[in-house]
């Protein structure tokens, strides 16, 4: 609790700190223009500041600039094209928000009827809830919007039990890895480092071996097999960030609430993770990551009715074109939700991709 | 409340490269103040956390109270402990820190939780602080935080690992008054570590010099500042530190002369120089503390050369040429300049003779032999 | 208490749930009459998302008129899903794409031999369409459209269509400025879409029935490939895929395009004003493009007998010689009907009349299996002739080479 | 509370928790899990590369059961280790794969470290906004963003890399039909691909620098440069060659960039080791020797990983060290 | 060498909400050793670094010799600065990290480079850890090598922030005489910032004390130690602290009588008590230092209760009860048992009186008066 709470209160804080941000900038700015007018501050300073800036912005706009083309292409209306042969061209020429019309569908609630019974006697009560519109897509002119809410609810429904799993098996074992000595401690860490990146691109051959097996079990179509599929994927490199992390811990922490009489369990869910949040941040988006993008064996696994997004998307493509508007806007709004999270996690990333424990 | 024995603890590291305390035996009593101190690396840190059940001991035995404790997991034996460092839990509140060895030790509701904290708060003067984190309060606030985590425990044990050494000096000050005061009021046995001498002597009510992880000497801080067991405890103990002469003893009968290359010269008599003369050493090493050197008049003394004159205030540390590092600690108002030749002279009773080689103190007397002479 | 949602959901009604497996209800009495129980199986399709309504529509009148209950779904990457569910026996009852896969499919056992339960005529199809769909003197499924490429042309720029490449070339010319980001041809250079002219002087890419069955490096086949190169691609943007050259006359900045109906959607979202013509004639040459026949394959699991595969086939047959079907497939999608009573009808839209027109001309994909090794390296030879790296000959003969070293 | 604080206290009490050894059971669900689906696959691919594997063979029998016993294939012993060893396009792409691993690696940390130094200084205001942002591609999906500097870099004249070429005054390049520029390609986009994630490393990096080794660098009379060789580079070393080392191994098995692009062209002459073994086994349906492919690129990287790893010290914490 | 001149040095942070140096002015002589002084956060690190050229003034101007060194960048200054936690490169040799500074100021050649390095290693004592990484050294040794890496550089001026305050007390003690040692030979200006008032008064010829940002009082330590300007000095310098005791003053003509509820009156005569009157002022702060208050005989002196003995070895320390912290010096010998009655009393001379709501000292004289004076 106290963690979901620690959470709230960064985000606020965070929330707090954008909204200051331009009164900050101002008073920076004014303090500045005072300290230049009054000589005491070479007008080169703030000069060196502004050029900075600005020589930093260009180069995140380039670094940002095939996404903006993305954008761009998405906003260009049902026949957008990544491929424009009439020129460069920054702004879309006939902009339209259709193609996001389309990804998104309709966002109706549909009227319910609850109903109560009234405990002990035949008595029903009814309540119809209203029909809640919030946005109806065929309204603008798209008739036929794209499943992607049922994709996108499938693979919620992969990605957090993925989530779920791969922390239940990266939690204790980094915990071990880090606090404890015992046998094998060494060669399972060796083990991991070795396969945080050999595994992949392993070609085809491997699905369908690994396919039949499933099929086998009759796991098959099942999303939560998925999910421990995933999970499974994400062990080792998560289990050594994590461990890592740890390391940085002091242990006079754990000392001090092994001394105080805490349990064993306790301590871990007192002291170590709580101040493990930022590696957790790390790894809760890193095999969140897995279970959202992963598009090859959820392709192989899935029936059509538990496609997920990346499978979604790829559907779009046809043996010869790309409905470009479509695809583009499809993915944006795919990726908006973790590119939410990255706004907002995007410290707890850099703290807990930090190895700075890692001096040797 | 308990008593506190060690017997013959010992901890290797490293598969035995290490040993980081070497067979240390003593006993603390019930209320009792005791000070662990000496150098960095002689194995305080290790003995404390021993007794507090981070460490196993190797060999040896524990005992807390009537228990033997030596297989007792840490979170079973009822001892709080005070960090250097605090190892206040940065994601709980001040308050929530105090509580936390209440709700993992004690059935204690939620209530009677709040109401000890804030006592215990309050005795600290640090109920404003209880909603404020770790990171929010300043150095001396942490620590009387610190203290006071440890104190509402109300445990059998207090263990204090250095900590007041990340503090200034003068809050260090301050807080070691209040730790004494604390301890005095709660009654609570208490082993506190530290490499400073000066609040090892002032706030134990006895002393335990450690020294490449061997227990040197224990006792009432000033028997052992008058009567310190070797070359290492004299030295180690008083600020500034115990000149020390390297001499030769020769003598005849009633008197021994210890003699040193460049005027240094002084005699033995009585007693002390029998006793000299039967140890039949012939290099002795010769203590004498800064403020038992007294600045002579001319031909009544040693001659020697001021080096530099450091004021603190109250009095003036004379460097002389005597050996190195040899300090007299006079008056304020004796201000020698710098390169001027003084004459220094000290009482018999003041000076501690030890064993060359060995540092043992040829006059030590342990306090039973005092006690038993008495 | 309880919650009950009221009228219509809002999720689009799904194209189906897979949940219930297409044999389970039916296995246990294994009649073959055509009047057994009622049966539901799996149909997997691949479409743009342009076409699914209609398909979507066409699966609810089956559904609707039949005891049968069909349910579609729209696979992505079809290739590999087939790949691997089908010998995972997790395969659907039926599945649609072009005819490409006939041979290799079949050796692979992933599709059945059929002929003996086929209910409808064969020859009710075009000679081209029935050929496709066999193999080995099995009947593997059947055909329901045609697809190849044509000249689409723009005709704000071009008024008719030409006849011949040569009057092709003068408005080529006329248009072709890089420079201004206009081009003469919009023509994705790849073996099936320049299949038209390889085959235009007597050569042939891959024929089973000759010899060598291996002909891309015949003088022939030499020949036509060079003449494409020296008529079309020094017209083209410079990179010979699909997207960019879709992108030059989709955008209005080409007269001309070489294209298959799959690229009209594209034209009439982007409303460019076209019209279809089949392709013009090469001077000593007749163009000669590989067809393709899309169709409804019978998949492995119609291989048992039950009412799921009852419910197939007749799905199969109903989709493949319905009129309605056909024609409007034909109008909003440009798919060329292959049933021969409307193959030539006039009722058909002029575009695609063009496209009919030239299926004429071609013939179909070979469905053999050797097949499959002859696409890439002989694309990877197109590729460094469009670039301009080698000759013609040495090209198609490393190609050759390649091809043929693959077979073993 | 109650009964589950009650249970777990009773967890607590278990003695193992306690003890050192016993905390391998809380490692080995996870091993376990990992190995289960891991392992297997593996393991199927070494059996089915000492086999004349086909689809038509491979899938030839009643249940997808004899798909496992490698259904009527027929052992082979090492031939398809020979003929892939023997072939001269395993060779070319095996120099192609560590020419690509050295170049995009090279190029993608100089330019992460250039990135990340950009948005540390403290000259630039509103860094953190901009460190959000930049991560953002993260959060794609990477067969689109593949597709779309497919389409950025297309030979034609009018793909973006071109256009911006021809703003700028220069002539268009025909970027996927030359060997080399395609090859550049592929590493740019590679290197757009990874930087997200090595500036957020960098920077990380960069932060826990202490500043006062700066400042006593500063005292000593170094210029920015200086500092730069002297101070940050060595201070950042160890995080920054654990992400060079994860990115190699990335770079090695880069599949999606070269095959979007061009199949590994023009005509194969780019075909990266995990390409070449995707056409082994799917384009001439050869799954033996695409297993014997990329069971070679396994042990490849393996040892690649194994040697980094050792030298790296990267197994060890500081726990342990 | 060089003079230091600081001219109404300000530093602001935060767009002016912290102001951490206010108005500081201060000349340090050629060759002179300064120590700055001053509770934690006062502005002594912003004051060094700003002369060290790490942070700007947001107002006034820096002179290092002749050159107004205000606006320029910090590797152009020539001084060498000791960080507090050393900052040695981790990565570089002990010779490297000392060798570090030459390359990059001077063109030295490789050899002459090593050799500079050799002989300041030599001087240090640390000759045999040159091939030494920093995380191999003990403390003491990390803090000899930043000592050689600043010294080898013969900078025109020196700067310490706290180097000492990471060892442990004994090494402290060392190290100080070291630095004093050194900076005696080599006789580079030297400005040193610590928070341990007894490092700056040993080992400063100057004595600068700030408080908040604001210079108290700059002075020859023994000068600082006897006539502090204001209580803040008077409390600061010197260990233990100087006792204050608020009292009102009522007075006659002659005499004025320092009184304080419960039995507190000390009267004073003479020159001082005409100040007092003169004053006009009521209440007052009369500050004695510790060592000043003896114990008096019954009858003679101002009664009070003991409190605690803290024995610090040379001598006690007596708690008592005249205000809080009330602190009596005594020689070892007097033991008082705790709560005794005991009557103590110190000389007019000894005694600082302060008033008591601004805290200036009321007896104050400049050293310029002292000086015109004689
Ligand atoms: N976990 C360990 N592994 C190996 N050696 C250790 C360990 N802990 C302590 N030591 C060694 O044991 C000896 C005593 O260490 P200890 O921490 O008890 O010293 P200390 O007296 O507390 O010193 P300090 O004043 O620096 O805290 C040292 O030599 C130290 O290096
Ligand atoms: N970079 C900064 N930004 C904002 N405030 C600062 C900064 N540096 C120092 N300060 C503030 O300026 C004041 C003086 O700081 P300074 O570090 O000079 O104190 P100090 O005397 O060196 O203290 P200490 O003994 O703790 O080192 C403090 O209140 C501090 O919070
Ligand atoms: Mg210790
Ligand atoms: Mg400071």
């Amino acid at each position: 609790m106290s963690l979901v709470r620690g959470v709230v209160d960064k985000l606020a804080e965070d929330a707090r700190t954008v909204a200051y941000t331009p009164v900050e900038v101002g008073r920076d700015a004014v303090y500045t223009a005072r300290s230049v007018a009054r000589g005491e501050t070479s007008p080169t300073e703030p000069l060196k500041s502004v050029g900075a800036t600005l020589g930093a912005l260009v180069v995140v706009t380039l670094l940002l600039f095939p996404v903006y083309w993305i954008l761009m292409s998405a906003l260009s209306g049902t026949g957008g094209s990544i491929y424009s042969s009439g020129g460069l061209h920054l702004l879309p020429q006939d902009p339209s928000l259709k193609p996001f019309l389309w990804v998104v569908g309709d966002l109706i609630v549909p009227a319910y009827a609850i109903t109560v019974n009234v405990p002990f006697t035949n008595l029903a009560v009814v309540f119809n809830t209203p029909e809640l519109v919030f946005l109806d897509a065929s309204a603008y002119g798209v008739d036929n919007p794209s499943e992607f809410k049922s994709f996108f609810w499938n693979s919620l429904t992969v990605s957090i039990p993925t989530v779920i799993i791969a922390m239940c098996l990266i939690i204790p074992a980094s915990y071990a890895l880090s606090r404890r000595e015992f046998i094998f401690r060494r060669k399972v860490l060796f083990t991991y480092v070795l396969l945080t990146q050999v595994g992949g691109g392993l070609g085809i051959a491997l699905l369908i071996g690994l396919y039949a097996v499933y099929v086998q079990v009759g796991l098959n179509n099942s999303k939560l097999a998925l999910a421990v599929y995933y999970a499974a994927t994400a062990v080792p490199f998560n289990t050594w960030l994590l461990k890592t992390y740890m390391d940085g811990i002091p242990t006079s922490y754990e000392e001090a609430a092994v001394v105080d009489g805490a349990p064993p369990w306790r301590v871990v869910t007192e002291v170590i993770l709580p101040l493990s949040a930022a590696g957790l941040a790390t790894v809760f988006i890193f095999t969140f990551l897995t279970g959202w993008t992963e598009f090859v064996v959820a392709q192989t696994l899935l029936g059509t009715e538990n496609y997920t997004l990346p499978v979604g998307l790829y559907s779009l493509v046809d043996e010869y074109s790309i409905p470009w508007a479509r695809f583009s806007a499809f993915a944006l709004v795919f990726a908006s939700p973790l590119m939410l999270v990255y706004l907002f996690a995007q410290r707890y990333i850099e703290g807990g991709l930090s190895f700075s424990g890692m001096e040797g | 409340m308990a008593t506190v024995t060690l017997d013959n603890l010992r901890k290797e590291f490293d598969n035995g490269r290490i040993v980081a305390v070497d067979d240390v035996s003593f006993e603390v009593e019930d209320g009792e103040f005791v000070t662990v101190v000496g150098p960095s690396g002689c194995g305080k840190s290790t003995t404390l956390r021993m007794i507090a059940g981070l460490e196993s001991p190797t060999s040896g035995s524990i005992r807390i109270g009537e228990a033997d404790v030596t297989d007792v997991h840490a979170r079973h034996r009822d001892v709080a402990m005070v960090f250097q460092n605090y190892a206040l839990y940065p994601h709980k509140t001040v308050r929530q820190n105090m509580a936390f060895g209440l709700r993992m030790s004690t059935d204690f509701s939620k209530d009677e939780r709040n109401r000890r904290v804030e006592e215990t708060a309050e005795m600290m003067g640090i109920e404003d602080l209880l909603d404020d984190k770790p990171n929010e309060l300043s150095g001396g606030q942490k620590q009387r935080v610190a203290l006071g985590r440890a104190i509402v425990r109300e445990p059998d044990l207090f263990l204090f690992d250095e900590p007041l050494s990340n503090l200034d000096a003068k809050l260090r000050t301050t807080m070691r008054t209040e730790i004494q005061r604390l301890q005095n009021e709660l009654g609570i046995t208490s082993i506190y570590v530290t490499h400073d001498q000066e609040e090892a002597m002032t706030m134990g009510d006895r002393l335990a010099i450690l020294k490449d992880g061997i227990l040197q000497q224990v006792g009432k801080p000033k028997d052992v500042y008058e009567n310190p067991k070797n070359a290492f405890v004299g030295g180690f103990v008083g600020s500034p530190s115990m000149n020390f002469v390297e001499v030769e003893a020769t003598g005849d009968g009633g008197t021994v002369t210890l003699s040193k290359d460049g005027g240094f010269d002084y005699t033995l008599t009585g007693d002390v120089a029998r006793r000299v003369s039967e140890s039949g050493l012939q290099t002795l090493r010769l203590g004498v503390r800064p403020e038992d050197v007294t600045v002579a008049d001319t031909g009544a003394g040693i001659p020697t050369t001021v080096d530099v004159v450091e004021p603190v205030g109250s009095d003036n540390y004379l460097h002389l040429d005597v050996d190195v590092d040899f300090i007299a600690r006079v008056d304020s108002d004796v201000e020698p300049e710098v390169d001027d030749t003084i004459e220094i002279t000290f009482d018999q009773s003041d000076v501690h003779l030890f064993d060359a080689t060995t540092g043992e103190a040829l006059l030590y007397e342990s306090q039973e032999t005092e006690l038993a002479a008495q | 208490a309880g919650v009950q949602e009221q009228g219509e959901g809002t999720e689009a009604s799904q194209s189906g749930d897979g949940s219930g497996d297409s044999t389970a209800s039916g296995d246990a009495d294994s009649t073959t009459e055509s009047s057994g129980p009622a049966g539901t199986a799996k149909a997997w399709y691949s479409l743009p998302d342009t076409e699914i309504p209609l398909r979507k529509e066409a699966l609810g009148m089956y559904n609707e008129a039949s005891k049968h209950t069909i349910e579609g779904a729209d696979i992505s990457d079809l290739r590999k899903k087939t790949t691997s569910a089908i010998p995972a026996n997790q395969g659907p009852k039926t599945f649609e794409w072009a005819h490409d896969f006939v041979g290799d499919y079949y050796q692979r056992g992933f599709i059945v031999d059929k002929s003996d339960s086929i209910s409808v005529e064969m020859d009710q199809f075009t000679d081209a369409a029935q050929g496709a769909v066999q193999f080995d003197g099995a009947t593997v499924g059947l055909p329901h459209s045609a697809e190849t490429v044509a000249l689409v042309y723009n005709t704000e720029m071009v008024d008719s269509a030409p006849s011949t490449v040569s009057e092709m070339k003068t408005v080529m010319e006329e248009y072709h400025d890089p420079q201004n980001g206009t081009y003469g041809l919009g023509y994705p250079f790849d073996p099936y879409f320049t299949s038209a002219w390889a085959q235009a002087f007597g050569g042939y890419i891959f024929d089973p029935e000759e010899d060598p069955q291996l002909g891309v490096n015949t003088d022939a086949t030499a020949k036509g490939v060079k003449f494409a190169l020296d008529n079309f691609a020094p017209y083209m943007p410079n990179d010979p895929t699909y997207g960019p050259q879709a992108a030059a006359f989709a955008e209005g900045n080409a007269p001309f395009a070489i294209n298959g109906p799959w690229y009209l959607s594209t034209l009439n979202e982007k409303g460019v004003d076209y019209g279809v013509a089949k392709l013009p004639t090469p001077e000593g040459g007749e163009p000669n493009p590989f067809t393709g026949i899309t169709m409804w394959y019978f998949s492995k699991a119609m291989s048992e007998d039950g009412p799921g595969t009852q419910a197939a086939m007749d799905f199969i047959e109903w989709y493949a010689t319905n009129e309605d079907i056909a024609l409007r497939n034909a109008k909003e999608q440009g798919a060329i009907p292959v049933l021969d009573s409307i193959a030539t009808s006039d009722d058909l839209p002029e575009n695609v009349q063009g496209f009919s027109e030239a299926v004429q001309q071609g013939v179909p994909m070979p469905t053999h299996p050797k097949m499959n090794a002859v696409w890439t390296p002989y694309g990877d030879a197109l590729t460094k002739l469009f670039n301009g790296d080698m000759d013609v000959k040495p090209a198609l003969d490393e190609a050759a080479k390649t091809i043929r070293s693959n077979w073993e | 509370m109650s009964t589950a604080s009650r249970v777990a206290t009773k967890v607590g009490e278990v003695p193992f928790l306690d003890k050192d050894d016993a905390s391998l059971l809380l490692v080995l669900p996870g091993l376990f899990v990992f190995a289960a689906f891991m392992l297997f696959p593996v393991l199927y691919l070494v059996g089915i590369s000492f086999t004349n594997a086909r689809p038509a063979n491979l899938f030839a029998g009643e249940t997808a059961l004899d798909v496992l016993t490698f259904g009527q294939a027929e052992f082979v012993g090492l031939q398809n280790y020979v003929s892939t060893l023997s072939d001269p396009a395993f060779w070319n792409s095996f120099g192609v794969t560590w020419l690509f691993v050295a170049t995009s690696v090279t190029a993608k940390i100089t330019f992460s470290i250039g990135v990340a130094l950009v948005v540390t200084n403290e000259r630039v205001r509103g860094k953190r906004f901009m460190r959000s942002l930049i991560i953002l591609p993260m959060g794609l999906p990477a067969i689109f963003t593949v597709t779309v500097w497919r389409g950025i870099f297309s030979s034609a004249e009018f793909g973006l890399a071109n256009q911006i070429l021809r703003e700028l005054g220069f002539d268009s390049v025909a970027w996927l039909s030359q060997r080399w520029m395609s090859f550049l390609s592929y590493n740019v986009t590679e290197m757009w691909l990874a930087y997200p994630f090595m500036v957020i490393i960098t920077v990380s990096a960069l932060q826990d620098v202490p500043k006062e080794l700066h400042e006593a660098a500063m005292v000593d009379g170094a210029g920015y440069f200086s500092r730069f060789l002297h101070v940050t580079l060595p201070s950042i070393k160890r995080p920054v060659l654990f992400a060079s080392i994860l990115t190699a191994a990335a770079s090695f098995q880069a599949f999606l960039i070269p095959f979007v692009f061009n199949q590994g062209g023009p005509a194969r002459s780019n075909e990266l080791l995990v390409v070449y073994g995707y056409r082994e086994a799917f384009t001439f349906s050869q799954y033996g020797e695409g297993a014997a492919i990329s069971l070679l690129a396994v042990l490849f990287i393996g040892a690649f990983m194994w040697l980094n790893v050792k030298k790296g010290k990267l197994a060890d914490g500081v726990s342990d060290s």
